[in-house]
């Protein structure tokens, strides 16, 4: 039963060993690779050989290091940025679209709406086909009639920002919606009363008290950018992004520096994760 | 404050995002296969002509599928094989011609060069320079696979459980001649082909439950081999030989019905932004030295004219270890790829991967 | 006024409009036509439901299909079951002062990008992984067996991966669940199972509806575990997609299976919604 | 007489905490019983333990003679009605009526039927297929007491059931929930921090403090006899003085208050000289301008600071003359004392028998 109910002591202890299995099952996988980042040994399986840090820090042909692997490295800063530019347009256009269905009304509202929430029943490989094709026309076509060659039409950098984009502003505009529902709209009647203009109004009240949910969902948007696979998938051009990068590392058979490279994003998501909860603890204190 | 600083290295990042991430030093984009950028030539090439190599390890199916979506850009070379680019340049354009007069071709094997060149030609023009070449065959471990010959010993119930191979196109076509089938024989007659190829799936399908597993990629199955889990496999030469150098009882064998031999050239996308990067890279690879070491790493054979004496004498000896004179004249060099057969084969391999 | 306001409309809805038009709708659209567009023997394209005949036709493409639909419903079925217990535990068992941490440990693994996870768990399994190596030294098994390559793996790693996905809805529709409610069925006569349909179920029905749809979705659309550790039975139906694009180069078949990837998953969500009778708008908030 | 509930010794400890020490008490059959204190002075954990939602550290629990210790509540002859009501909102209103049977598993024809007599007698019939939400809060309380004496139970439980209603509707409710319990006759034991519905309500109401019963009695008894300074201060409104004994003879002692007046009071026991007591003064036992021939009444003047007008509740504010204490004095409404303005000056009296009397502890 309940916390505030007398249970049995087999209910009670059954109950626990159901969640620690959960957990041992839910940490196991990442536990172990981070493990055998540090096995001095050439592939990522056991026996213990002992411990290293060359699958760091290496620098032999043989045993090249995450630190000195170019095409790992250059993938981590191609999804980084790829991050950085998906988060910064889902984030802005994710905003306008809370305020448009939040605080706007206009013919066809539903209609748009109902467009809005699409992405969340569209499978990843999908949206990632059907933006490559419908480019690859827009690109034919404009080769064909104008003879104009435009970059972004075809798979490359710019196309990934925009296929993540594409879904991850979904992801805001509801995250941002369901705070500015809670906005007390008296508020801004009041700086409106007192002189301000409707941009004004938005800019000193509405946005500062949105603010936590915009930072929130800039954190899961750049994350989500930064390990998404099914729509990059065929949008990737010559500048893969890490999960690509990975995916064709890991279906190679791999070395122990996939094991460095996750060991690297597992400690560096749980420090952000850590830090996320640290303000947010903050915040509402 | 500590938002403030935030702030300050998020605007930070897009600075350097943008210095860094577009104006750095000259580049050449490489669309080739695995190992066949080595870090230490790449290092070399860089410190003598100052350009930076950026490969994208990928395959003959993904390589054209990826150009073809860019429709030739993004890359400033690509490797694929030589019998996949006449009739995908035919269809997609997603090369353009190559100006042989740029490549020092007293570097290159002539009758190969040839041979590239012809089965390359598309409206007139070869569109590709040889680079390496090898075959694919059996790599057996002989401490639990003693008596592997041909292909069809992929099928066998002996191995169960300790075969693997790809699911691409070279396996249907090794398991046709281990039928006693020409395969490239029918290559003009589509139907006929459909049917020899159903055949084989048919045979595949019925093989299944013996298959370790379906590899994908050299290392892969490297690793496999190494621990025990596979012992019998279709692969390359190459792949066979590297293991031999680990461990003696593991080696390439060519089978009866024939190694299948296959040439992997450069070839240049249609829309290179970095043509003369390209050529650069074609010529330093190709120089013998360069040509030896990769060869040495490796273990394909090399197209470079004169690399062989400067191979070691391990990769020779592997050679003449694995081909017989015999051997050498029953392989079966691919032909050019009529564009149809690619979608029949893809089916039959959905077939063979959806299969109980 | 009303002009400002008007204003305020255009600022938001144009960033909006561009978003859902370039982004989802045209290229959706374009989908559409091509799958209906093949090629003719003499290579041009042409009007043509040929593609879908081909889909019918061969059993291969429809058993794929159907086996990738009923494997999702599966998952999302286990999903849920595993995730439930955990859910109720946290919000309604485990000491208030633990709720936070636990939460938070739930969380974590899924910050940490999919591919990485399902290399943990490749590592674990496989042959010469580590569950063998122990089983070895324990003496439990006389002979590593692969783990790897099997559907029931596969499931395992998709129900996994998609976790995340279930428990937070759950977490948070149990938040809302009144103790008393519980305590006052119990007091009524009602034992654990009533306690559960009558009361807990019901009441979760909008979170287990939306954690459904997410799971459901993911799991249709996922190409990375299946063609990782689904082995070489598997197909998945995103693979034959990607087959369609990549190896045979006939975008107009894969164009052909995506929309009919589509129908399914909106097919499926629909049929969700109604069968619970819940609204998507209601669902996603 | 029957006894349905009797409570034994009951202790219940949190860790360091006792929410309930050691509290005792039994209620005949068909009685209102409430309990009467602030919150957070254990009464909630007393109504669980009763019902079985917690266990008692110590103690004995017995409904109708049977213990119930180690009884989970799913088995016991007792319902709660929660504080918040608990009504599943996934149910309609006949669905929550009859979920209790179910579970008893009895069969369908008997549990309509009985819904439909229990609906009846809360005067809800019709509302069998509204959804909770539909209801208003008067209706849902009643739909609760249903749910529960569906049951028919040996005793019923109610957790403060009218605290989230707004007045108006909670004096409705207190009169009807008294004329239900008598029709129904079951046992209720009602908890409550409102002294006017444990007095309006009740047969008999313990007032409870810090876990602890300081007094069980009748309501009359509770006011006008309270037995501890709690009860004094907690039933009721009334004013205190602390002060000092200066005579005692037999029941009668004379006090002198800390701001100098000398009053005189009974008590029940005999207090010594210099002791230290609380003298408790109803606001309706100080009388304005009493009638000077009356004998036997303390006198005193005071100041009127302000005049509270509350219909017939009214008092005034005052204080003694040059004296801080603030005091308040019953205004009856009958326009006898409608001359009486802020800053009069006036005389009170009170009867020597309507003091209270404690000693400090």
């Amino acid at each position: 039963m309940i916390r505030s109910l007398p249970y049995s002591k087999t209910y009670g202890l059954s109950f626990k060993l159901y969640i620690i299995l959960y957990f041992t099952f839910l940490f196991a996988p990442l536990l172990v690779t981070c493990v055998l980042a540090f096995n001095d040994s050439q592939f990522p399986s056991l026996p213990w050989k002992g411990f290293t840090f060359e699958w760091f820090t290496g620098n032999l042909p043989e045993r090249v290091g995450i630190f000195h692997d170019q095409i790992n490295l250059d993938s981590i800063w191609v999804s980084v940025r790829v991050a950085f530019f998906v988060t910064l347009l889902s984030v802005s256009v994710g905003t306008c679209g809370a305020f448009l269905f939040e605080q706007e009304d206009f013919r066809f509202k539903p209609v748009l709406y109902f467009l809005m929430l699409a992405p969340l029943v569209i499978p990843g490989v999908i949206l990632g086909i059907s933006i490559l094709m419908f480019s690859t026309v827009l690109g034919i076509h404009f080769e064909e009639t104008w003879k104009l060659d435009v970059g972004l039409f075809r798979p490359g950098f710019w196309l990934v920002v925009l296929g993540q984009f594409s879904f991850i502003a979904t992801l805001v505009t509801l995250v941002v919606s369901a705070r500015l529902r809670k906005f007390d709209r008296t508020l801004e009647e009041a700086a409106l009363n007192l002189g301000a203009n409707r941009f004004e109004v938005i800019w000193y009240i509405t946005l500062k008290f949105l603010r936590p949910a915009i930072l929130g969902s800039a954190a899961v948007a750049y994350l989500m950018s930064f390990e998404n696979f099914n729509t990059t998938l065929f949008l990737v051009g010559s500048e893969a992004t890490l999960p690509i990068n990975l995916y064709l590392q890991v279906r190679d058979g791999s070395t122990p520096v996939i094991n460095a490279i996750s060991f690297l994003l597992i400690v560096g998501t749980s420090l952000a994760a850590l830090a996320n909860l640290y303000f947010s603890r903050k915040e509402t204190q | 404050m500590i938002k403030k600083i935030l702030c300050t290295t998020m605007f930070v990042s897009i600075a350097l995002a943008f210095t860094i991430g577009e104006a750095t030093a000259e580049t050449l984009a490489l669309l080739t296969w695995k190992g066949y950028a080595p870090k230490n030539l790449v290092e070399k090439f860089q410190k003598e002509t100052g350009i930076e190599v950026k490969a994208t390890y990928t395959n003959n199916e993904e390589m054209i599928a990826k150009l073809r979506a860019t429709r030739g850009a993004g890359f400033d070379l690509a490797q694929p094989s030589q019998d996949r680019i006449s009739s995908v340049q035919e269809k997609y354009n997603i090369y353009q011609p190559i100006d042989l007069s740029k490549v020092e071709s007293g570097q290159v094997i002539s009758s190969m060069l040839e041979a590239v060149k012809k089965n390359t030609l598309v409206k007139g023009k070869p569109h590709a320079v040889p680079f390496c070449w090898g075959t694919s065959g059996l790599v057996v471990n002989r401490k639990f696979a003693a008596d592997v010959q041909d292909y069809n010993d992929l099928l066998n119930e002996k191995y169960a459980g300790r075969i693997s191979y790809r699911l691409k196109r070279p396996t249907l076509i090794a398991l046709a001649f281990a039928m006693g089938k020409d395969p490239f024989a029918l290559y003009g007659d589509a139907e006929a082909y459909q049917a020899l190829m159903e055949k084989v799936g048919q045979a595949m399908i019925e093989g299944k439950r013996l298959v370790k597993n379906y590899w994908t990629n050299g290392d892969a199955l490297l690793e496999s081999m190494r621990s025990g889990e596979v012992n019998v496999a279709m692969a390359w030469d190459g792949a066979g030989w590297k293991l031999n150098a680990e461990n003696q009882d593991i080696d390439f064998l060519a089978p009866r019905s024939g190694a299948l031999g296959w040439i992997d050239t450069f070839a240049l996308p249609a829309k290179a932004k970095n043509i003369d990067a390209a050529y650069k890279w074609i010529n330093f690879i190709l120089r013998p030295e360069n040509a030896a070491a990769f060869t040495n790493m490796e273990k394909y054979g090399t197209a470079s004219n004169g690399a062989i004496k400067l191979t070691d004498a391990a990769v020779r000896g592997n050679f003449e270890r694995s081909f017989p004179p015999e051997a050498i004249d029953n392989i079966k060099w691919y032909p050019p790829v009529p564009a149809k057969l690619e979608a029949i084969e893809g089916k039959i391999l959905d077939k063979v991967k959806a299969a109980q | 006024m009303k002009r400002q306001t008007r204003w305020g409309l255009f600022l938001f809805i144009t960033p909006v409009l561009l978003w859902l038009f370039l982004l989802i709708v045209l290229p959706h659209i374009d989908l559409l036509i091509m799958s209906f567009r093949t090629e003719n023997d003499s290579g041009d394209m042409m009007w043509s439901v040929s593609n879908y005949l081909n889909f019918f036709h061969e059993p291969i493409y429809w058993l794929t299909f159907v086996r990738t639909a009923i494997y999702s419903v599966l998952v999302t079925l286990l999903t849920f079951i595993i995730a439930l217990p955990v859910a109720f535990y946290i919000t309604k068992v485990v000491a208030p002062r633990f709720q936070g941490f636990l939460t938070l440990l739930l969380l974590l693994p899924f910050w940490v990008s999919e591919l990485v996870r399902v290399y943990g768990w490749m590592i674990l399994l496989r042959e010469s992984g580590v569950f063998n190596h122990f089983l070895l030294k324990l003496g439990i098994l006389n002979k590593p067996i692969e783990m790897l390559y099997n559907d029931a793996t596969m499931v395992l790693g998709l129900v996994y991966t998609s976790m995340l996905f279930m428990v937070v809805p759950l977490l948070s529709v149990m938040e809302s669940l009144d103790n008393s409610l519980i305590e006052a069925a119990y007091d009524l006569g009602a034992n654990m199972w009533t306690i559960l349909f009558r009361i807990i179920i019901p009441h979760a029905t909008p979170g287990i509806v939306s954690g459904s749809i997410v799971v459901f979705m993911l799991t249709l659309g996922n190409y990375l575990t299946p063609n990782l550790i689904g082995g070489k039975n598997s197909l998945w139906f995103t693979e034959q997609i990607y087959n369609q694009f990549i190896a045979s180069f006939n975008w107009n078949q894969g164009a052909a299976f995506g929309f009919l990837l589509l129908f399914l998953s909106s097919i499926a969500v629909w049929l969700g919604l109604k069968l619970t009778k819940q609204s998507l708008r209601k669902v996603v908030q | 007489m029957q006894i349905d509930l009797s409570v034994r010794n009951v202790t219940k400890k949190f860790q360091e905490f006792t929410a309930v020490d050691s509290v005792s008490f039994e209620v005949e059959k068909g009685r209102f019983f409430s309990i009467l204190g602030p919150s957070g002075c254990g009464k909630t954990t007393l109504l669980r333990m009763i019902a079985g939602l917690t266990e008692p550290s110590s103690g004995t629990i017995e409904i109708r003679g049977e213990s119930m210790i180690g009884i989970p509540p799913n088995k016991r002859p007792v319902n709660l009605i929660f504080q918040h009501l608990a009504l599943f909102p996934m149910m309609k209103v006949g669905e929550n009526i009859a979920f209790g049977l179910q579970r008893r598993g009895e069969n369908k024809t008997v549990i309509k039927k009985k819904v439909q007599a229990i609906l009846e007698r809360v005067d809800l019939l019709g509302f069998e297929n509204k959804k909770i939400d539909q209801l208003s809060g008067g209706q849902k309380q009643r739909v609760a007491i249903a749910r529960c004496l569906v049951l028919e139970p040996a005793v019923l439980l109610l957790d403060e059931p009218l605290g989230a209603l707004d007045l108006k509707l909670r004096e409705q409710m207190k009169v009807e929930l008294k004329k239900l319990q008598a029709k129904v006759g079951t046992t209720f034991v009602y908890i409550t921090h409102d002294q006017s519905e444990a007095l309006v309500m009740s047969d008999s109401v313990a007032v409870m403090n810090h876990g602890e019963f300081e007094q069980i009695d009748t309501p009359q008894n509770l006011y006008n006899k309270p037995k501890t300074p709690f009860v004094a201060q907690f039933v009721g409104d009334n004013n205190a003085w602390s002060g000092r004994v200066r005579q005692c003879n037999e029941s009668t002692i004379e006090v002198e208050t800390v701001d100098g007046f000398i009053f005189s009071t009974k008590v029940k026991e005999t207090l010594q000289p210099g002791t230290e007591v609380d003298l408790f003064l109803r606001p309706e036992a100080m009388l304005i301008q009493p009638d000077p021939n009356i004998s036997n009444l303390n006198r005193f003047e005071v100041v009127v600071k302000s005049i509270l007008f509350d219909g017939a509740n009214s008092q005034l504010l005052a204080n003694p003359l040059n004296a801080d204490t603030e005091l308040l004095i019953a205004l009856p409404q009958n326009r006898q004392y409608d001359y009486i303005q802020v800053n009069d000056k006036i005389e009170i009296g009170w009867d020597e028998e309507s003091g209270i009397c404690f000693p400090r502890k």
